[in-house]
C-alpha cells in the first residue's frame, strides 16, 4: 500500500466527481493532469478562460497553431463541438455561473471554503492574480487540488487562511495525496482517505477539525501510472 | 474504485424528440424569457407547445408583447400570464393584451430596449447590478437609485434572470452550440445566457463538429435543451 | 416660394447634415425617409437596433427575406459591408456613444434640448418605448425631425417639455418644414429659415426663445418630390 | 444649397498606409488598451510603431506585462510606460517589468481577469458601473464599495475607458469589419468598444462584402484605422 497517491492518481479520483457533459475548467499547472486522465470515452466539455469551449489536447506537429493556446500558454486543440468567443463572454461563463466544476491549486483551504492560492503576500513573486478570483467567485463547484500539506510540513486546509484570499467560502471539495474532503457549511467532512490511516493520523496533519463521512470509503489508488 | 457517475451517459446530447417533451416541467409561476423581435425570432412553436402543457401564473420577458393570436397571444389571451416585462407593447396587433392591460388583469413592466436586454445580459453573465444612462429623467427611472458616474446622471438598474429561455435558433449540434439567420437573431444570444433552463428551436440539427467555431454565436453551455422544428409556425 | 418643406424634403436636409462614413440610426416613422433622400453614392451606415449595421434598403420579391426585417418590422435587406449581432451589443453601440447621429421623431423638444417622443402620458395608447431612451441618451448627436407645430398649432419647441420625457439635454439639432434650429447651451439658433419668413413670424410659432444665427442660410427647397 | 460636408470624401475606407502613419497621433500620457494573451493576438508591430514614434507617460492595459524584449516590453524597458492595468503580470518572461516594478518605476494596477474584461466591455457598452461578486474578501476589492445584491456580497467596479486600442485581427474590410483567428480574439472585441480611436493590424484585407455577416465578430463602427500587416512579429 503507498501512502500517497501521486499527482496523476489524485486527477484521476478528480475525474471521477465529474460528470458527463459538464463544462470544467482547469487552473494551470497540477489540474492540467485531469484533462490526461479523462477517459476518451467521456464528453467533459473543457473551458479555457482565453475564449475557447472544447479544449482538446496537446497538438502534435502538424496540428499546432500559434494562435491556438490554452491558459497555461501551452499549445492547445479543439475538439468538436468546440468554440472560439471574446475575453467578456468567457468572464460571463465563469461569473455567471456556466461553469459546473473549475479545478484550482491551492496554498490554504480554510474550513469554510475560504480560498488562498494567488499570492502568499510576499514579496518573491510578482503578484498575479489571472482568472483565479473569478473562477473562485463564479464556478458551481471547486475543487482544489493540492498537496496536503506545505513543504515545511505546515497544514494546508486551516481553520483560516493566513494567505491573501483569493474567494471566500467557495472550495467545495479539496483532494489531496491522502484524502478527498468535502467542505460543508457543517465542517471539513472526510469522504475518502486510506483505509490503513486512522483519522487521528489525517487530522494531525490537518489544520482544521475533521469528521469522517459515515459513508466514508476508501481512497482508491488507480493505475494511471 | 468508485464506478462513474449515476447521471453518467455515454454521449452529450441535448436533442429532446418533441416540443411538448421540451417545455413539460415548466411550474406554474415560472419567469420565462423569450426571444424574438417584431415576430422575426419568436419561437412560437415553443410558445404553442407551453400553451398546450397548461402552464400558469407566467412571467414573460419579451421586446414587444405578441401580435395576433397563437403563441404568446395565445397565452395572454388564456390569461396564463401574469406579468409581462417588455419594451414596447404596442406591436402591430395588440389587441389580445391591450384587453388584458386595460382590465388589470395583466401587470405591465415597461424597460427601455437596451437597458432590458443590459439587464438580460447581467443575469447571464453573474453582474449584480449596472448603471446606465439610459431613462435617467424620464418615469422609467422614478423611484430608482441615480448616481452620478463619470460626471453624469446613471441609474441603478439590475439583472433580469429567468427559470426558463424559449429561443428560436437556426442551427444546432447535440452540444447546443447555436447560429441564428440575420436579424432572428436579436434577443436569443442574451437570453440562452440567463435562464436555468434554456430551451431552444432550430431549423436543423448538425453533427458535432459542423459549425464553424468561429461563427458559433451562442455557445453550447448556454443551452439545455434543443428541438428540431424544421417548418417553424409564424406569428402572423 | 412654398410656405414649407414636405417631410422628403425635410428629410433631404438632414441627409445634408450626415458626413460620410457616418453611422446612423434612424427612428421609426418619418426618419426612415431619410434612408431613401441618401444618395446612392454616399457611404452612410444605418444602424437598427435589432441587430443590424449596414440596413439597406427594400428588398425586391426575390430579395425578401422574413428574417430580415428593420427596427420598424419593415423587410429590409443589408449592404455588402453590413453585420448581424444580438441585442446586448447592438445597445452597446447606442449607448456606448458609437451612433454618430440618430434621426427620431419628436412630440416636444425644449430649449434645453430635453426630448419627449415616447408618450403624451395619456392612456389613449398604449405605452412604449422601444429604444428611444436608449437613443437618447446614448447617440452622439440627436436630430428631431418634427413637424414645427402640433395639429392644434400649439409649439412643439417649448421651454419645457410638458409631455413625460425620453432624454434629457439631448436634441442637438431640430428639423421642421419651415427652419433648421441647433440647440446649444446658449440657447435655440435659427441656422436656417425662409428668406422672406421673418424672425418675428418664426418666433410666434415656437414655444422657445430663438436667436438668428449671424451666418444663417436661406433654407433649400431640394427637388425631391 | 448647401455642399456637401467638408470631411466628405468618395468612399469609407479605414485601411491606413503605413503602421507608422497609424499610430502617429498618440499622444504622451494616453491610456492605451493593448489586445492579446500569452503572446496570442498582441498587436507587435502595432507597439513596435508606438515605440518607434517616441509617446512616453502612457498608462497600459493589457492582460499581461509583455513577455521578453519587444513590443510593449520595449516600451516599458525604455521608461515610457507610467502604468500597467492588468491581472497577470507574471509573464514566462518578466524580467523589462520586473526591473522597472522593483525600482518603483512603474505602477501597477492589478485586477481579476474578468473584471478586466467587465470593466473594459463597460467602457465599450456606456455603463457608467457595474458590481461584481469577484474579489470580495480579497485584497483587490479593499478600499471599494460593497453591497449585498440577490443575497450576495458584490464590489462596484468602474469602466476602463482608453485614448486608444491597439489589436490585432485576422481579416478586414475597408470598413473596419473584423474577424479574429482561434484564441487570439481574447481582448481584441471589447478592446476595439473601449477606445476613443481603435487601430488594428490585420493579416489580411479582403473586399466589402466578402466577410459573412453572420460570422463578422466586430462590427465596423467599432474600428477606425486598419493597417495590413501580413506577417506579423511574435513578442518571443
Amino acid at each position: 500500500m503507498p501512502e500517497k497517491l501521486t499527482r496523476r492518481q489524485i486527477a484521476w479520483r478528480i475525474v471521477q466527481d465529474i460528470e458527463e457533459g459538464n463544462y470544467v475548467n482547469l487552473g494551470i499547472g497540477q489540474p492540467e493532469l485531469v484533462a490526461d486522465l479523462m477517459p476518451a470515452n467521456r464528453e467533459v466539455i473543457i473551458h479555457s478562460e482565453n475564449g475557447i469551449l472544447g479544449l482538446g489536447p496537446k497538438p502534435t506537429p502538424e496540428e499546432a497553431d500559434e494562435d491556438l493556446i490554452n491558459a497555461g500558454k501551452k499549445m492547445a486543440t479543439l475538439v468538436p463541438g468546440g468554440a472560439f468567443f471574446h475575453h467578456a463572454d468567457s468572464f460571463a461563463m465563469i461569473r455567471g455561473g456556466h461553469i459546473d466544476v473549475a479545478v484550482l491549486g491551492a496554498f490554504q483551504v480554510a474550513e469554510n471554503g475560504d480560498l488562498a492560492n494567488w499570492t502568499t503576500g510576499g514579496g518573491d513573486l510578482l503578484p498575479a492574480v489571472g482568472g483565479a478570483m473569478d473562477l473562485a467567485a463564479g464556478a458551481k463547484k471547486v475543487f482544489a487540488m493540492m498537496d496536503h500539506n506545505a513543504k515545511d510540513g505546515a497544514p494546508k486546509i486551516v481553520k483560516r487562511c493566513s494567505y491573501p484570499l483569493t474567494g471566500q467560502r467557495c472550495v467545495t471539495t479539496v483532494y489531496t495525496e491522502i484524502a478527498v474532503i468535502d467542505i460543508r457549511p457543517e465542517g471539513c467532512i472526510v469522504r475518502e482517505k486510506f483505509a490503513d490511516m486512522p483519522l487521528e493520523a489525517l487530522q494531525a496533519r490537518t489544520g482544521a477539525q475533521l469528521t469522517l463521512a459515515n459513508d466514508w470509503r476508501p481512497l482508491a489508488i488507480p493505475d494511471v501510472g | 474504485m468508485r464506478s462513474a457517475p449515476a447521471k453518467s451517459k455515454i454521449m452529450v446530447n441535448k436533442e429532446i424528440a418533441s416540443l411538448d417533451e421540451a417545455v413539460a416541467d415548466i411550474p406554474n409561476g415560472a419567469t420565462i424569457h423569450v426571444g424574438g423581435f417584431g415576430g422575426v425570432g419568436i419561437p412560437i412553436d415553443l410558445c404553442e407547445a407551453l400553451y398546450r402543457q397548461g402552464a400558469t401564473n407566467l412571467t414573460l420577458v419579451n421586446n414587444g408583447v405578441a401580435s395576433g393570436k397563437i403563441g404568446l397571444a395565445a397565452l395572454i389571451g388564456a390569461g396564463r400570464v401574469r406579468k409581462i416585462i417588455c419594451s414596447f407593447p404596442r406591436t402591430p396587433d395588440p389587441e389580445v393584451f391591450e384587453k388584458k392591460y386595460r382590465a388589470g388583469e395583466i401587470e405591465l413592466e415597461l424597460v427601455p430596449q437596451g437597458t432590458l436586454a443590459e439587464r438580460i445580459r447581467a443575469a447571464g453573465a453573474g453582474v449584480g447590478a449596472f448603471y446606465t444612462p439610459t431613462s435617467v429623467g424620464t418615469p422609467l427611472s422614478e423611484g430608482k437609485e441615480i448616481r452620478i458616474l463619470g460626471g453624469r446622471e446613471m441609474v441603478l438598474e439590475h439583472p433580469l434572470h429567468a427559470d426558463f429561455a424559449l429561443v428560436k435558433a437556426d442551427r444546432a449540434d447535440r452540444w447546443g452550440n447555436l447560429t441564428y439567420r440575420k436579424s432572428a437573431r436579436n434577443f436569443g444570444p442574451i437570453m440562452c445566457m440567463a435562464a436555468k433552463t434554456t430551451i431552444v428551436q432550430v431549423r436543423e440539427v448538425v453533427a458535432l463538429g459542423a459549425l464553424d467555431p468561429e461563427a458559433i454565436i451562442t455557445p453550447s453551455i448556454f443551452v439545455d435543451r434543443v428541438v428540431h422544428v424544421a417548418n417553424p409556425m409564424r406569428e402572423v
